[in-house]
């Protein structure tokens, strides 16, 4: 049960990861990363490791989440009016 | 199979996307997340396979704990590198190496 | 474990986190004279250590006291101490090139003395780590101050070497990394001295793979061939005293790493890929030596003839067996980093003084920079190994370890990778003595930007003349 | 054409590397070196009860010092590239945004608290409680109540900073009397939590530059 569980989390951290570099939309490809960002908190309290989850959800997802989605910001509005 | 195992794998194949996503990517933003699923790939292998018997090891976790950190300060100096450029070029891709 | 030698191995790498640190909070274009101060003080502790380590052969540091593998553990013998010995010396003038270098509202040194503060912590405390794990996190140091450096104030061209240069130190940083962390979960251990014994020829694959990984990763911070796209814009458009930085050293931390893996944990692996290596070696050799034959630019010129002389160092893979190969590759590892400290220095007073990077530009500048263009005839005399340069020694080391084994297509490749380096250098030389046409005005640079150029080029021909002492050092037990 | 090839060979490269990896992760015999025992052995002595703080503080004190470093570096590094640029300032959210904004922050600063102090004997430590206060800040940022940063100051500067130096001052410290960051078994539960508080406040200020440094270029 609980190895079936890891292998659909192990699965969706690939697909998941897998669209953020696919997936033709850069908004999107964000969004998909920040997911990815929260499953893998949930890998890493599988590996029986809340610290990594912590600091994973808090500065790998959180922190440079909002750095991208910051960028991303700045980048289109630059484009939208030169 | 053990959970360990398990994300070790995956740690594997998502290092190896994250690699393939650099070297093929052109857009920079996106290079920077293919970086960032590498990073999260080795961490993965690194915890997972020393916990391959799913006993918690600290002392890869503590290890990852700092490669997370060292993975947002070098995220972080790539977004400034890219807007700089956006601002100074409007380019978000890197071009030929004018020089040779 | 010998009491004395402590005390310089942890102050090499507290100190310039200490000044790197104090000069940040001076402020922007602040820490100069701190820096000088620091690095004068490091010297002096890296000639203290490598006399100690000379007399009283390798030592082992525990820090924290707990010792490897449950600590980490720092290691120094005659090659790092040799290492530690280079940086310093090498950083102390070009600091002193930098001042005078760097105007004071220009916004490329608003933070470049706390940036080369942390860049020389990185590099010291990497040649000292005796733990893998504890590399990675030097590599990034180093890897992210060297970027930092690249890119700083600069314009488009810099920004798009610093992000090329970005992406590859991270892609070789995390090969590293994952290369660590397969090792972790072979053995349960990072550190090297732990690791010496457990790791035998009959290995599991998983640790060929992670040999493998490491390797690739740091052969691509190393830039050998062809790894080396990134090297020419980085090197060749960062702002002279950063050139030379990371052409001097930069590089060689992680070609050096990859030297200590082969020698140490990874020994009953690596040699394998020897010729590979070698053959990777001599490839940039002929490559870097023909696109310096036919760059435009000055400075790009120089930046691929270190791509050809980092091929050098790969030459000495298959026959390190021999004595003599490991004191043949760090006296290459000596000449290139002084002498081409000391031609992008004089590269750096030459685009200062005629205001544009071109070598078609340089018509005149004999008559007008006589110390700058000697300083640039020195280092050229040892890129092309005459004698009596430390070039020169090196190169011969090489040739006389390879034929004392009878590999002497190793031999030939070291003569023509000289006539090659002889070719690009006389191009710049030919057009320096070329007459000033007499449009051209120069514009007066600072003495000590001569002078600090003239003294690393000097020192890489004079240390030819007393290579007894670095040999008899690295003698003193690897 | 040439790029098809080149996706091609990367693509099998990339399939090769897994399918070879898993293959030789999965004939691993048992690591000969467990380091959990000694983890567990020297907890006693190491001033603090949950392992992975004691591996990170202590053990392995002298990797997180350096990686400290590598983030205050990291700073430095966009510092240098962004340029001299003045603040703007910040638009102003909803003002239901910003009175949520100004809720949360008190909320976060205790569970920044909470994790700073918990991290000696469970999950939490500097890093996690850092990392609450920077995204606390990047809120009020985005809720327009505080500006984005321009060239920071003596005051921030100093901020930034002191986490480190207090680190490295008490490596430096403690070499009077032993080896470089040997804490006297007495004194590290306390010398751990002097450097853990030091560090939260480097640490938030810090991570919060990597996104204020970085939003202050253009305001919108």
């Amino acid at each position: 049960m609980t190895l079936a569980f890891d292998l659909l989390l192990a699965l969706s951290l690939l697909w998941c990861g897998w669209r953020t570099l696919a997936t033709p939309r850069l908004d999107r490809a964000i969004v998909l990363f920040i997911t990815f960002g929260l499953l893998m908190t949930l890998a890493w309290a599988r590996l029986s490791a809340p610290d990594i989850g912590l600091a994973e959800a808090a500065i790998g997802t959180g922190l440079t989440g909002a750095l991208l989605l910051d960028a991303y910001g700045v980048l289109r509005r630059r484009r939208v009016e030169p | 199979m053990t959970t360990g195992f398990v994300f070790a794998l995956a740690g594997a194949a998502l290092f190896a996307l994250g690699v393939a996503g650099v070297v093929l990517i052109g857009h920079l933003l996106r290079r920077i997340l293919a970086f960032n699923l590498m990073g999260s790939g080795a961490c993965l292998v690194l915890v997972g396979l020393a916990q391959r018997h799913d006993v918690a090891d600290p002392v890869p976790q503590a290890m990852v704990l700092t490669g997370i950190v060292v993975a947002v300060a070098a995220t972080a100096l790539a977004l400034a590198l890219v807007r700089k450029l956006h601002a100074l070029t409007g380019q978000l891709e890197l071009p030929d190496d004018a020089d040779d | 474990m010998t009491e004395p030698l402590i005390d310089p191995l942890v102050w090499l790498i507290l100190l310039p986190l200490a000044w790197a640190t104090l000069a940040f909070v001076l402020g922007p274009g602040r820490g100069a004279w701190l820096a000088i101060s620091g690095l004068l003080a490091q010297c002096w502790l890296a000639f203290d250590l490598a006399q100690k380590v000379g007399t009283g052969g390798t030592a082992l540091y525990a820090v924290g006291g707990w010792g490897a593998p449950l600590g980490i553990d720092l290691a120094v013998d005659g090659l790092s101490a040799a290492m530690l010995l280079l940086t310093q010396t090498v950083a102390l003038p070009l600091a002193i090139y930098a001042r005078s270098y760097f105007k004071p509202d220009d916004p490329a040194g608003a933070w470049f003395w706390p940036l080369i503060g942390f860049l020389i912590a990185g590099l010291n405390a990497l040649f000292v780590s005796a733990d893998l794990f504890n590399l990675y996190v030097t590599l990034e140091l180093v890897g992210l101050a060297a970027v930092g450096l690249v890119a700083a104030g600069g314009g488009a061209q810099q920004v798009v070497a610093a992000l090329r240069y970005l992406f590859a130190t991270l892609v070789g940083s995390g090969a590293y990394l994952l290369g660590v962390s397969l090792i972790y979960g072979v053995y349960g251990t990072v550190s090297i001295s732990t690791l010496l014994p457990l790791v035998t020829d009959d290995a599991p694959r998983l640790v060929w793979i992670a040999g493998a990984l490491m390797v690739a990763g740091l052969l691509l911070k190393t830039a050998l061939f062809p790894f080396h796209f990134w090297l020419p814009p980085a090197h060749g458009g960062a702002p002279a005293p950063v050139s030379a930085l990371l052409s001097a050293l930069v590089v060689k931390a992680s070609f050096y790493l990859i030297l200590r893996l082969w020698l140490g944990p990874l020994q009953p692996l690596l040699p394998t890929f020897a010729w590979l290596m070698a053959t990777l070696g001599a490839a940039a050799i002929f490559w870097g030596s023909w696109q310096a034959i036919r760059a435009v630019k000055l400075k790009r010129l120089i930046a691929y003839s270190t791509v050809a002389q980092l091929g050098y160092l790969f030459l000495i893979f298959p026959l390190l067996a021999a004595p003599g190969a490991l004191q043949a590759v760090v006296m290459q590892v000596f000449a290139h980093g002084l002498a081409k400290a000391g031609m992008f220095a004089a590269a750096g007073v030459l685009i200062k003084a005629t205001g544009q990077d071109m070598v078609a530009g340089l018509a005149g500048a004999v008559e007008r920079l006589p110390v700058t263009m000697f300083a640039f005839a020195l280092s050229g005399m040892t890129l092309m190994g005459l004698p009596p340069s430390s070039g020169f020694l090196a190169k011969w080391q090489i040739i006389e370890a390879a034929l004392a084994q009878g590999h002497w297509i190793i031999a030939v490749v070291v003569l023509a990778g000289g006539l090659l380096a002889a070719v690009y250098v006389f191009r710049i030389l030919r057009q320096a003595f070329l007459l000033t046409p007499a449009s051209t005005t120069l514009a007066p640079v600072p003495r000590t930007l001569e002078w600090s150029a003239f003294a690393l080029a000097a020192a890489s021909v004079l240390l030819g003349l007393r290579g007894v002492e670095l040999m008899q050092l690295l003698g003193a037990g690897i | 054409m040439k790029r098809i090839v080149v996706v091609a060979l990367v693509v099998t490269l990339a399939l090769a590397f897994v399918f070879l990896l898993s293959g030789a992760m999965l004939e691993l015999e048992p690591a000969a070196i467990d380091l959990r025992a000694p983890v567990s052995a020297h907890l006693a002595d190491s001033g603090v009860s949950h392992p992975v703080t004691a591996v990170l503080l202590n053990y392995r004190g002298y990797d997180t010092l350096l990686e400290i470093a590598v983030l205050l570096l990291a700073l430095l590094a966009i510092l240098a590239v962004v340029g001299d640029t003045a603040a703007t300032r910040p638009v102003a959210a909803h003002p239901v945004l910003q009175t949520l904004g100004r809720l949360a922050t008190p909320l976060m600063v205790v569970v920044a608290v909470y994790l700073l102090w918990t991290g000696a004997f469970r999950p939490g430590g500097a890093f996690q409680a850092g990392a609450v206060l920077a995204a606390a800040a990047v809120l009020l940022h985005l809720v327009g109540l505080l500006p984005g940063w321009s060239t920071p100051r003596l005051r921030l500067r100093i901020g930034l900073a002191a986490g480190f130096a207090l680190f490295l001052a008490v490596a430096a410290a403690l070499l009077k009397q032993g080896s470089l960051l040997q804490y006297p078994p007495e004194a590290a539960g306390a010398l751990i939590l002097l450097i853990e508080a030091g560090l939260t406040v480097s640490l938030a200020l810090i991570l919060a530059g990597l996104f204020l440094f970085l939003a202050r270029e253009e305001g919108a």
